[in-house]
């Protein structure tokens, strides 16, 4: 299994029936292909609706109806649309359960940095700090490295996104869960060491006990 | 029939134009923008534009053509990363790009529209969103003090305006077009199809706040 | 022609083809029964709706379609409905052209005072603040006095509704305009005299040139 | 199917209340006021409410049986004249009025249930409606800073539900509804009519805002 599928299926596992759910661009759009079967996940796409489904074949695209990356997508039965202000009411009002998204970094006090490399990219937030601010459940779902360079730092170098929002960072090596006092290791995977996740992560580890990650 | 609304052709709309006016135009990346509308900015002279919009679009739709032709001056929007003329711009310095939390964007136009003064959101609190803006304490939680944002003219994308200039719109094509429909002086709007009457349950945009139907669409579109 | 109708009739003459409008419950509904054939006026309730219609008959009343005074009403063809907050979005936002309401006093200011008269009467403001200060003229439409007593004033005594927002006072003697430098008389009702008009106005009256007032 | 959504009994809805909740009430002069689940709470035995309402309904109506029969601590609403008992007792002290601007209490209902931490509104400066409220400039103008309101509870009246736990709207018994729907812990809805799936252009209140339907409503109102 490759990185990303690992971390996906993990995540995946974090939701919860009736949760209403928003996956960012790129990787955390792979959680949608492993929810369990036997609940029902609600997912919004923050540009207008809840209720999204699977992307449409070819012949069957829409071009009023795309996701949040501006992609084709297409609405389950019992969904429906609503504007930009709605969206961002039902956001940043709390009702959103999980909020995945992808980050550069991710620091000991549950900060992120996503949006923006000064100087080389500048993309731009999007959506990405009210979801932060407004879910109840913030979880970063990212590689555990970017080319070998810890991505969980003690602190964030880049600019954040928000500070002190994330609860759960999923990577394909370990989970990690954001707590007062900082960073609780609370899976590894399989395939790796304890050596291993504390040799690749910049910021301290509280490890107690913890157990393997369930893919 | 439509009263206040009037049909707009081309000659009418150039005459509403001016050098450095702000333009508030629909759309998510370019899902539910007018580009008819859009097309006709780029054929008139006007310049220096400054344009509010959710992204920067592409290079070659959306707000994209305008900023390709070096016809936007400033960009207030959500993200720009689909297109990387407006990147380069924004590092050569010709185009002033104001990046701002796409909640906080809608809600800034709401207030505009709403006639709010400005509204308190947690979103952006020690992040660069935070910068030059006031901090206030509401019962011990911080928020930035957020202002709001209204506009010369408002391009809204519309799937179906009846007769009376009622408006709905198509799927997520709704996205910024009714809140920026409030908030702009002079409300142009594209409608892909004309109808009698709407059910009044239905209506998003009241015809109260459109003052020009785009009287033929290119393309039946 | 009683003053109800003598006020209605005069006001109604203030409203243009396509402006929205809110007339206040009591007199000011009674505006709408004057209104120019050759223009087109759209009624906004405060309550939910733009297109308000004529009285139902008994038979053909809907009790979840009332007005901003609780009573059945009907929607023209054209008109929609919305909810609270889109209502005074509307309202605020400064997308209304006219509201026309009554007063218990109107001052030299333009200030007006209607929703309170301490220790007696607290009927609470309801959406007329709201209106007042969002609407883009402002027109008291009440009799010139109360049993005799001037409600015009040099200064309301009662708590205000809101302070200086209000356009132009219609009554069944006189129409006033409030200007930066105070009231001015514009015309005055055929059936009285200058010097009535004064001496039931407590409130200056700047008075140059003024016209016979039109039923 | 429903999910998150439960169908509510009486039983159920009972062991949801307690002693000195604030509850939000849809409706307007009890126009779109679900009748019934006042009525189940008129028969349990919570008191010292705190109600959100548009008005004080009549004595008869909407929350005025509330009040009436002695159960509510604090009234918050824009006006409580049609209802000579809400006056009566808050002349004698038994009742804590709060009147606010419509527009006012709306948008703190939204404020409430969008994350809002407050909002800038020039409506009621000058008046008794600044009091005890912090005033704030703007680009030099002034604006009352309003709070966001929110609640345990909220009672909404719908026409129709779907078996997703969409809801939809009757004419203007629509008004406070909505966004009531927003602002609480808890959100219950009586709703006229079952359908089977909404059409995904009209939904007004999306299903994951809606915690429980009454399960049977008397009399197929």
């Amino acid at each position: 299994m490759d990185a990303k599928t690992i971390i996906a299926k993990r995540v995946a596992k974090e939701l919860h029936d009736g949760d209403l759910v928003n996956l960012g661009i790129g990787l955390p759009t792979l959680v949608a292909n492993h929810i369990d079967a036997d609940i029902t996940v609600h997912l919004q796409s923050e540009n207008g609706l809840i209720g999204l489904g699977p992307s449409p074949e070819l012949e069957h695209v829409d071009l009023n109806l795309t996701n949040a990356g501006g992609q084709p997508v297409t609405l389950i039965e019992g969904g429906m649309y609503f504007d930009s202000v709605t969206s961002f009411g039902i956001i940043r009002g709390g009702h959103v359960d999980v909020t995945v998204l992808g980050a550069l970094e991710v620091d000991a006090e549950g900060s992120l940095a996503s949006w923006i490399v000064p100087g080389k990219r500048v993309p731009g937030m999007g959506g990405a700090m009210d979801l932060v601010v407004g879910a109840q459940k913030v979880i970063v779902a990212m590689t555990h490295t970017n080319k070998g360079q810890p991505k969980i730092k003690t602190q964030c170098t880049l600019p954040l996104t928000a500070y002190r929002q994330v609860n759960l960072i999923v990577t394909e090596l370990a989970v990690i869960a954001v707590r007062e006092d900082g960073l609780h290791l609370l899976e590894i995977h399989p395939d790796t060491t304890l050596e291993k996740v504390l040799a690749l992560t910049e910021a301290p580890l509280h490890v107690k006990t913890y157990t393997k990650m369930e893919g | 029939m439509i009263n206040k609304q009037k049909y707009l052709d081309r000659q009418t709309f150039v005459k509403h134009l001016f050098d450095g006016m702000h333009i508030m135009v629909g759309g998510f990346m370019t899902c539910g923008t007018p580009e008819q509308l859009i097309d006709w900015l780029l054929e008139s002279n006007i310049n220096d534009l400054t344009i509010i919009c959710n992204d920067a679009g592409y290079p070659e739709a959306g707000v994209g053509k305008l900023i390709a032709a070096g016809r936007v001056r400033s960009l207030i929007a959500s993200h720009i990363g689909l297109n990387p003329i407006a990147g380069t711009k924004m590092s050569d310095g010709t185009l002033d790009v104001t990046l701002v939390p796409q909640g906080t964007l809608a809600e800034q136009i709401r207030a505009g529209g709403a006639g709010l003064g400005g509204f308190l959101t947690p979103t952006g609190l020690n992040t660069p969103a935070e910068e030059g803006k006031e901090r206030l304490e509401v019962d011990g939680q911080p928020y930035i003090l957020e202002r709001p944002l209204r506009a010369d003219l408002a391009l809204i994308k519309a799937r179906q305006v009846d007769r009376y200039g009622n408006l709905n719109y198509a799927k997520t094509a709704r996205n910024f077009n009714p809140v920026m429909a409030t908030a702009a002086k002079l409300v142009c709007v594209e409608a892909t199809e004309r109808i009698q009457v709407m059910d009044p349950e239905v209506v998003i945009t009241p015809h109260v706040l459109v003052d020009y139907i785009l009287a033929e669409v290119r393309d039946g579109r």
